[in-house]
């Protein structure tokens, strides 16, 4: 007995020798952190002392919006995964890429980065000249240029990358006119005017200025190769922003501070950001998000943590969200979902209108986004954001008509007899035209809140008479479906996706997207109107409104588009949701911005890298 | 008597191989025997002499690998199932063990009212079977009365095997083999089915091979003696001959080897390699 | 020793049999999920972008790339010959990634977590068992009902349990993840540290899951070992009972060696599961991470690596058994 | 009259099923084995003559229980001992026991040497392993085996080669008293022989003093021991000696089972076999007078009516029987 | 036969199995007909309600009130809102803000609330205090409001005419509600789950469709592992090497994995709960084939089926009679195992993803899902997810003691 008791023990010990010289030597195989960290010039303290660990007073830490392992730091690339350091969007992320200038989405106007003072078009709105900051420069140290601008946009085009496909049909081109200064031709329409002058200013704070001098050696590493250009890697990057890669693995991203950043130049911010370290460790869903933000282990959650307000309620944690009630967070994006105006019945606006105005969307706005949305009461609906600034695009009253709040059982069947579709062979069913109402509403697998937001619709039908089945696809699946016309006979009637968030070129990007006959029937669409929903009056109010300036004509076109949405229902919103989540732990950092911070120009809720939110890194003091 | 031999079951060249390549295994070797009519035949052999696989392959529950068996002066076909049955009119067995002779989940009756089906019965009345079964049962000292509506379990092995016998007794074969019938039985039950498995020769005429180990037991009981080593016989003729003077080294050794009473037992011989 | 090399061969053989079926199964049945992933890819490379000509391009470029225009068969020879020369592929979700890379960094976290886990809790359970079967009376009237019960807990509850109690109540051990959030891997005490703690949670969940039916396993051969002749053998030979339940401990277990081996498999499952759970960085997260990307080859990569590593374990567990099995050897030579 | 090695007086157990049904296998069963002599026990299965050999050794485990009776082994009494005390100076030193399926007697995964280590160092921690290895590789030497056995896992010995190793190893401290159960009757009839010839070569060795060899077999009983005691429903119903008792039986069991002999001798063809009907009683209730009583051809009404004491007669002789020896006698030869 | 089964039941083991299986069972047939729900609807409005009674405060005002004259009454609602916590709380803004500390008495009630009263203003940021902090006080400041007025609550309502608000009662504060007399309660057991459904009849009905799903995937194994193991073990030679072959295939190659990468091929459309039944028992048939094939092949040569032969029994009677019923407790025994690994297979895929897609129907596995990816776990909502993983160890708890207990039954040499 006493043998194996000695056996036992052995055992023990030796599993615990294993376990303990075989952990370091996993990340010897995986990652050679200090080597990579040499690409740039060195960092002020020597990696190896802080390389164990990270200061926690010095270290910035996000969730939510790293999902998986970082791909690639290439900025012409659009498959990085890499959420820390890239996003070319209408908030472009501006840690490590810079663009000429950051949308604010508090007050929708845009701040000089890259660029000196504000853009200007010529007289006949062909073209935007503006400067670069002569105090820009690149992490080696070279200024940034006119010319890196003009080669960015060549390169884009050169190599059909994602953002020059995406521009070309409004950008001609892009030149120096000399060291500083920067000629954005747009292309004209036929009356000699640039054709959506929207589209061409969003680039400007959507798209990252990239080095020249670098751009050229990606090209004779890739050989030309648009495919090998955009999988490279690009570990030897230049940037110009703040920050840049310390360390990645399949658990986190670190990047570190660039400590000679050209903004610290008093035309710009005047100083450095505050953290040394922004950190994102890669969390494997929400749930161990929210734990981690609980255990104060997040400072910035960009995920959506359910009864965020138990946090602080129940949980009593220095744990605040953006707004200090529901809904949290300024909502900023419109979770819709799609009528496919091919299903049988849903071609009828009655059907359409009388499932959008059964639905009880307080149940969703409670239980999917556990109240972290503005309700339907509080927002009437129409095609805009619940921002101050998009909802005075229209004429509330001439609309009040047409908006619904929902649960409105009694209206729609009203509405459904009136138009005839009744249950007339006594099954429970309505039907049109002989044939019973069944739909099958559909939205990816695994996305919480939508799934929960889909099951209610179906439970609306249900009410009236309506037999509407969910069903999840993988996203994978999903996507590959949603995106191509037409849409299968079956599983896709109603189907949910996004819409466009706020942005420089917002309300009219999301409108188009969401009701524009351009993206009708088409295949590889990623734009929207998924539905296939066509109507020439809107089209052209949409043609329009890029062109229009006077607030008086755009008001009135807003007015006739919502009209229009609220009357068609070719999709309906089922929930507010922000643009990001942005909730805040402040048991290390404090001054994050909230509703009321008194900052100037007000820095948006989006987790101090997006846009003009980057500004609110240069506020952050540690909590005493 | 010689003249009046009618030859029964012959073997010519019987082979049975087991497995493939290294793992083969000769459980039978090129055998060769007659048997004939009415005989008591004993096949002694100790355990692994393949005298259990030789039964086997009479009865047409194993097919040799190689060999001929002939039944009544004729090739023995069994290769469909009608003709198998045909042939299982004609032979039978009795196995060593009667604890796992019986499916323990049929009452007796089944096992004796399978036997009258299989002599055409089936469509007998009631009565008349049970009376057949009365008469089997009787013929092995059993009383029908109180077997019925018994499962196997709840009698003793003694009952077990005897009832075997009864079986054998309704089916009525012309082969009767008999694989170690008394082995696990105690010594006391043994000479009742002994005295039964003669009374079945005697009474119907049965021919009966008798498989065993024990070779004071052939020698008690068989008219002809058949030894078995490794798969080969090496030795046959009657009962007396062959026990009283054994030709083969091995046969003798065999005899030696078994414990007497009136004979003196010699242990000095013994050597240990 | 001829006995045991046969075993040996024979094993080996075994070994590459399944090996080539399970990579046969391992190829095909990735390539069954319906979609096109490769449409996946163009589609998110090309997301806003308005010009159905370009993406045609770009689909037939990363279809060659990828391969999945070719035929069949002769994917399936391009696949032997790449894996052969260790190279699984590129990931579609983390396209440009190469599959190699991304198994290679939590290969070892799941084999560090796996393995001693389900060799601890294979101890535990076998000594838990043996002593139920020896003490009988209370130590077993208690111990069993508990370790069925427990053992009938599946291995995702075990976790979310353990993670409730000790991760969100008790704050003993992170909830999450391989090292401290704020820690970069080096060799230093701290992380070694860390790591252990973090290993913690996951770790012992699998154990508890493991031990409990080990426990009745080698409950039941305890007792018929218990029951064997050379038990009553040695006793009347005035040898002590201690080493009496020496020799059935050792009896009863060796065929639970083979018990071990056959279940590596199932509990493999429930590891990964407990991997998911507990955001461990191995091939269970990576695994879901690649279905729910489509990724074929990452898919490929990581079932065949989780296969590979079950028969390797398998075999190396036979082989072992042969070893300290005498009678293994012995029926081999006959 | 020689040394007497093992006196047995009275001895009861019985085992206790998992129902807590009590058996009664061995019932006040007395015997008395002298320095030199071999005692045969004879019985059908089930009779209690396992037990019995179980009983024999004054070491309990459950199922089996101690009852009543006590333990003689050359004056001393073991019955009152304490277990581990048995353990340590009795077993296997005063008394050795040979099981009845020798096959599975030995733990599959030691080697025989480790066995035999374990076994002497039972009883006599000190002894080092080179002297172990010594006195069994000499031991099996003289008793003719080799050497190399000791070497070996059991799996890797024959059926003959593994009870012979078995008899080797019960011996290896030279016990008074051997019981053997059954040592043969798994093997075939040379590998038997061999086997008796070992065991008379123990007591001829002087590595034991007496020996109790329990078998159903009567002609091998006959010849390896010098008394005989016919068991029958966990009582003793006769003894003598071997030729008394296979020659001229008494009691009316012993005779049906002498008549059941079958040898290949010349004349036994002609020999009429007897049976005995029936089954024995079930020893959970047994039955309160002659246990043989309902399989008995000359049963009397009293025969059930109380227990039946055995009658001693001249010499060690005795018999369990309510009629003389010399209405048996008469009776037999009427009626065959 | 009878026999047996009156063995079986003696067994304690399985007694106790089979209680609590047979009580699972009764509640999933019984309960729908005493509570008539549909499972699956959405009766919460928010998710994740705590388990308790719920009353409808409309009802309950429109009740019959009784005054009870309670002296702790106004106690209880104070120290519900002013906890310790909190009075430390404004004591420490007080401090901060400049009130000597020794003029501070948190025990004090009255003074404390009027010191608040009077120096509190949510505009004055007291030194570096978080936003949270900040906000954390506004709350106090709202809940304070009112605490120790000993007036009734005003009902009013708009008078239609005027557009006027008018009172149009007062509750007092010693007014009571006899439970018993409120229209609307709504007893929740186990609360609400993240879609706001009553968790106790969901997981009543998801109970009776994982047991389907275990009935469905353990026939399904035991069928193909009783045809594979007879056809191997009884007709033995080449069909056994073929068979056994791919048994072993399977047997090391991990069951979960095949799972896996099966219920995603087959995509999640076509997964229905009895898809994903018929897939696990596709994929865990192996160990009853080896069982049976190693049970057949010690009967096939047992004399009892050599005496069936050679009473001229075809192939067929031969296995229904006289193997079948021989093996019929190890497959019992199977299909149990079988069973409860089935259950446990399905919420492990749930947990995956890859659960039945189906949204008519719950099962243990999906609950289980949508608990762990609402983080009920982690924001301690026990209700939604502990129940579940209590049930699925109650069934597979009480098929492994019926296992166990049988398995005694059948092999004596592990009885005890």
């Amino acid at each position: 007995m006493r043998k194996n008791i000695l056996f036992l023990l052995s055992i023990f010990i030796i599993a615990g020798v294993v376990l303990a010289a075989c952990q370091p030597a996993a990340e010897t195989t995986t990652e050679e952190p200090t080597a990579e960290t040499a690409v740039e010039e060195p960092v002020a303290e020597n990696p190896a002392d802080i390389a164990a660990s990270l200061p926690r007073d010095e270290t910035l830490y996000f969730n939510g919006q790293q999902w998986g392992s970082v791909v690639c730091w290439n900025p012409y690339s659009s498959n990085c995964n890499n959420a820390m350091a890239l996003a070319q969007q209408d908030n472009a992320r501006v840690t490590m890429f810079e663009t000429p200038y950051l949308y604010n989405m508090l007050d929708g106007k845009v701040y000089p980065l890259l660029a000196d003072g504000d853009f200007a078009w010529d007289a006949g709105m062909t073209a935007i000249t503006f400067k670069i900051n002569a105090a820009a420069h690149w992490s080696d140290g070279t200024p940034v240029t006119a010319e890196d601008v003009a080669y960015t946009w060549a390169t884009h085009v050169k190599y059909n990358t994602q953002f020059g496909a995406a521009n070309k049909d409004y950008i001609d081109t892009i030149e120096a006119v000399d060291a500083s200064t920067v000629l954005v031709k747009a292309v004209l329409g036929d009356d000699g005017k640039a054709i959506n002058p929207l589209l061409v200013q969003a680039y400007l704070s959507s798209n990252y200025v990239i080095q020249k001098a670098w751009t050229e050696k990606l090209e004779a590493r890739t050989d030309g190769d648009a495919a090998a250009l955009m999988a490279d890697v690009a570990e030897d990057v230049v940037f110009s922003g703040p920050y840049y890669k310390f360390f990645t693995d399949d658990t986190k991203v670190v990047m570190v501070r660039d400590d000679n950043y050209w903004g610290q130049d008093t035309s710009m911010f005047g100083k450095l950001p505050v953290p040394t370290y922004l950190a994102h460790v890669i969390y494997k869903d929400n749930a161990a998000g929210t734990t981690a933000l609980q255990a104060g282990e997040v400072d910035v959650s960009q995920q959506f943590n359910s009864n965020v307000q138990d946090l602080w309620l129940k949980d009593n944690l220095p744990i605040s969200t953006y707004l200090a009630d529901a809904p949290y967070n300024i909502g900023a994006s419109l979770p819709t979902a799609y009528y496919n105006m091919a299903s049988y019945g849903l071609d009828q606006v009655a059907v359409r209108k009388a499932i959008a105005m059964a639905v009880d969307y307080n149940t969703i706005i409670s239980n999917a986004m556990t109240n972290q949305s503005a309700t339907f009461t509080q927002v009437p609906r129409s095609l805009m954001n619940p921002t101050p600034g998009e909802q005075a695009l229209f004429d509330h009253d001439a609309v009040a008509d047409l908006q619904w709040a929902g649960s409105d059982i009694e209206g729609a069947n009203q509405l459904l007899d009136d138009a005839g579709i009744v249950d007339a062979d006594g099954d429970g069913w309505r039907e049109y035209n002989g044939q019973n109402l069944h739909y099958i509403a559909t939205c990816p697998n695994g996305w919480s809140d939508w799934q929960a937001a889909i099951e209610v619709v179906a439970a609306a039908g249900k009410e009236i008479g309506i037999d509407i089945t969910t069903n999840y696809p993988e996203w994978s699946v999903y996507q590959t479906v949603v995106t191509n016309w037409p849409l299968p006979e079956t599983g896709y009637d109603i189907l949910m996706m996004w819409s466009d968030g706020a942005g420089p070129t917002q309300p009219w990007g999301r409108i188009r997207h969401l009701i524009s006959s351009e993206f009708a029937q088409t295949t590889n669409n990623w734009n929207g109107n998924w539905g296939g929903y066509s109507n020439a009056d809107a089209d052209a109010l949409i043609q329009a409104i890029p062109t229009m300036s006077d607030a008086a004509e755009l008001k009135a076109a807003y007015t006739e588009l919502v009209t229009i949405y609220l009357t068609d229902v070719p999709s309906f919103t089922l929930m507010y949701r922000p643009q990001s989540f942005h909730t805040v732990n402040e048991s290390v950092w404090t001054n994050f911005p909230h509703e009321g911070d008194g900052t100037n120009p007000a820095v948006p809720p989006l987790d101090l890298t997006d846009g003009w939110s980057i500004a609110g890194l240069y506020n952050l003091t540690l909590v005493k | 008597m010689a003249d009046e031999k009618k030859l029964c079951l012959c073997g010519s060249g019987l082979t049975k191989i087991y497995g493939l390549g290294r793992q083969k295994c000769i459980a039978v070797d090129h055998v060769d025997f007659e048997i004939s009519e009415c005989e008591f035949v004993s096949i002694v052999g100790e355990s692994g002499s393949g005298k259990t696989t030789l039964a086997k392959m009479l009865l047409g529950l194993t097919k040799p690998t190689e060999g001929e068996i002939y039944f009544q002066g004729k090739k023995r076909d069994i290769s469909t199932l009608r003709k198998k049955k045909e042939y299982w009119k004609s032979i039978q067995a009795i196995f060593q063990d009667p604890y796992s002779s019986y499916n323990t989940f049929n009452k007796i009756d089944t096992v004796l009212l399978d036997c009258i089906s299989m002599r055409g019965g089936r469509k007998l009345p009631h009565a008349k079977k049970i009376d057949l079964m009365e008469e089997a049962c009787s013929f092995v000292n059993l009383k029908f009365e109180e077997l019925t509506n018994k499962y196997p379990f709840e009698l003793s092995g003694g009952q077990m095997q005897r009832l075997m016998i009864a079986r054998i007794f309704i089916l009525k074969p012309q082969i009767l083999m008999a694989d170690e019938p008394t082995s696990m039985i105690d010594a006391c039950s043994r000479a009742t089915i002994l005295d039964m498995l003669m009374k079945l020769r005697k009474d119907i005429g049965m021919t009966i091979i008798f498989i065993t180990h024990d070779i004071g037991l052939a020698y008690y009981i068989s008219d002809c003696v058949y030894i078995m080593e490794h798969g080969k016989i090496i030795e046959s003729g009657s009962a007396e001959e062959v026990i009283l003077h054994p030709k083969e080294e091995y046969t003798r050794r065999l005899i030696n080897d078994v414990p007497k009473i009136h004979e003196e037992w010699d242990l000095s011989s013994v050597s240990y390699a | 020793m001829k006995g045991y090399r046969k075993y040996f061969v024979n094993k080996l053989l075994w070994l590459l049999v399944t090996t080539f079926f399970a990579f046969i199964l391992n190829f095909i049945l990735p390539r069954l999920m319906p979609g096109d992933p490769v449409a996946a890819i163009t589609a998110r490379i090309a997301q806003g972008m308005s010009n159905s000509t370009g993406m045609k391009e770009f689909y037939q470029q990363y279809a060659d790339l990828f391969g999945t225009n070719k035929p069949i068969l002769e994917q399936f020879f391009l696949y032997i010959k790449n894996v052969v020369h260790g190279n699984f592929g590129t990931s579609f979700s983390q396209y440009p990634r190469p599959v190699l890379d991304i198994i290679k960094s939590s290969v070892v976290w799941t084999v560090c977590l796996q393995f001693p886990a389900i060799i601890f809790g294979w101890i535990i359970g076998n000594t838990l068992g043996a002593l139920a079967a020896y003490t009988k009376k209370g130590f077993d009237k208690v111990l069993m009902p508990i370790s069925i019960f427990v053992s009938n807990i599946p291995a995702f509850g075990m976790a979310v349990i353990l993670l409730v109690i000790f991760g969100v109540n008790l704050k003993w051990f992170p909830t999450s993840g391989g090292y401290g959030f704020d820690l970069i891997p080096t060799l230093s005490w701290r992380f070694i540290w860390s790591v252990i703690v973090h290993y913690q949670l996951p770790f012992w969940s699998i154990v508890a899951t493991a031990i409990g039916g080990q426990a009745i396993g080698m409950r039941s051969m305890s007792i018929y070992e218990l029951n064997a002749d050379y038990v009553k053998y040695s006793r009347f030979m005035g040898i002590k009972d201690r080493k009496i339940v020496g020799y059935v401990f050792r009896n009863a277990m060796l065929p639970q060696v083979t018990g071990l081996a056959l279940s590596v498999g199932t509990m493999v499952g429930g590891a990964l599961v407990a991997e998911i759970i507990f955001s461990y960085p191995g091939l269970g997260y990576t695994l879901l991470n690649g279905i729910m990307g489509q990724d074929y080859p990452l898919i490929s990569a990581v079932t065949l690596i989780i296969t590979m590593m079950v028969l390797l374990a398998n075999f190396i567990i036979e082989i072992v058994y042969g070893l300290i099995d005498p009678r293994i050897k012995a029926a081999q030579s006959d | 009259m020689s040394k007497v090695m093992l006196e047995v007086k009275e001895l009861t157990t019985k085992y206790v099923t998992r129902f807590h049904e009590d058996i009664y296998a061995v019932d006040h069963v007395s015997l008395k084995n002298e320095e030199g002599k071999s005692l045969g026990i004879a019985g059908e299965s089930g009779c209690g003559k396992s037990t019995l050999a179980l009983s024999l050794m004054g070491y309990y485990f459950a199922p089996l229980h101690y009852t009543s009776g006590e333990i003689i082994i050359d004056g001393r009494n073991i019955s009152k001992m304490d277990p581990d005390d048995i353990r340590r100076t009795i077993l296997g030193t005063e008394i050795a026991y040979i099981p009845q399926a020798a096959m599975n007697a030995l733990n599959p995964t030691q080697k025989v040497i480790n066995f035999i280590e374990d076994v002497i160092q039972a009883h006599n921690p000190k002894a080092t392993k080179t002297e172990i290895y010594e006195l069994a590789r000499e031991r099996f030497e003289i008793l003719g085996l080799p050497a190399e056995v000791l070497q070996k896992y059991p799996v890797e010995l024959s059926g003959g080669m593994k009870q012979r190793t078995v008899i080797a190893t019960s011996v290896i401290l030279c016990p008074k008293i051997l019981i053997a159960d059954e040592p043969s009757s798994a093997l075939d009839v040379t590998s038997q022989k061999m086997v008796i010839k070992m065991l008379r070569d123990l007591m001829d060795n002087g590595f034991i003093k007496s020996m109790i060899f329990i078998t159903h077999e009567l002609p091998l009983l006959y010849n390896v021991t010098d008394d005989i005691m016919v068991m029958y429903a966990g009582q003793i119903v006769e003894k003598g000696t071997a030729e008394e008792v296979v020659f001229d039986p008494l009691h009316p069991y012993s005779k049906g089972l002498m008549n059941s002999i079958i040898v290949p001798e010349s004349g036994a063809r002609h020999v009429k076999l007897s049976a005995i009907p029936g089954v024995p009683p079930n020893l959970k209730n047994p039955p309160q007078g002659c246990h043989f009583a309902d399989r008995c051809k000359y049963v009397q009404p009293e025969c059930k009516a109380h227990p039946i004491d055995l009658q001693e007669i001249a010499g060690e002789r005795a018999y369990r029987c309510i009629f003389s020896q010399d209405y048996l006698r008469k009776a037999y030869k009427n009626g065959g | 036969m009878k026999n047996t089964i009156q063995q079986v039941f003696h067994s304690r083991k399985f007694v106790t199995g089979f209680s609590i299986f047979m009580a699972l069972l009764l509640i999933v047939f019984f309960y729908p007909f005493l509570i008539k729900d549909d499972p699956l609807a959405i009766i919460g409005q928010g998710n994740f309600f705590p388990p308790g009674i719920y009353v409808n405060v409309y009802d309950s005002l429109h009740s019959t009130t009784y005054i009870l004259n309670l002296d702790d009454a106004a106690v209880k609602r104070i120290g519900n809102t002013l906890g310790d916590q909190e009075r430390q709380d404004i004591k420490d803004w007080l401090v901060a803000y400049g009130i000597p500390e020794d003029q501070i008495d948190i025990d004090n009630t009255k003074q404390l609330l009027t010191q608040w009263e009077e120096n509190y203003d949510p505009n004055i940021s007291v030194t570096d205090m978080t936003f949270a902090r900040q906000r954390y006080y506004e709350r106090i400041d709202t809940s304070l409001k009112g605490l120790l007025s000993t007036e009734g609550m005003i009902i009013a309502k708009t008078n239609p005419q005027t557009g006027v608000l008018e009172q149009t009662d007062t509750i007092e504060q010693s007014e009571y509600a006899d439970i018993s007399e409120v229209a609307n309660i709504k007893v929740l057991p186990l609360g609400t789950d993240n879609f706001g459904r009553d968790v106790l009849t969901e997981l009543v009905k998801a109970t009776g469709v994982s047991l389907q799903i275990g009935f469905i995937a353990g026939t399904i194994a035991t069928l193909i592992g009783l045809f594979l193991g007879l056809l191997s073990g009884y007709v033995g030679g080449l069909m056994d090497d073929i068979i056994m072959f791919f048994t072993n295939l399977f047997t090391v190659i991990p069951s979960f994995v095949l799972l896996i990468l099966i219920s995603f091929s087959i995509g999640q459309d076509n997964r229905g709960a009895s898809t994903i039944a018929v897939v696990i028992g596709f994929t865990s048939w192996v160990w009853t084939a080896r069982a049976v094939r190693s049970q057949v092949i010690s009967l096939r040569n047992r004399d009892h089926v050599n005496l069936s032969k050679l009473s001229g029994h075809s192939t067929f009677h031969i296995i229904i009679n006289d193997i079948l019923p021989y093996i019929a407790s190890y497959v019992i025994m199977a299909l149990i195992l079988q069973i409860s690994s089935a259950i446990l297979a399905e919420a492990s895929l749930s947990i995956l993803g890859l659960g039945p897609r189906t949204t008519e129907i719950p099962t243990l596995g999906l609950m289980m899902n949508w608990a762990m990816i609402y983080q009920a776990q982690i924001l301690g909502k026990w209700w939604a997810y502990f129940p579940v993983i209590v049930m699925i160890a109650l069934i597979t708890f009480s098929l492994n003691l019926m296992n166990t207990g049988l398995d005694q039954v059948f092999n004596p040499a592990l009885r005890d």
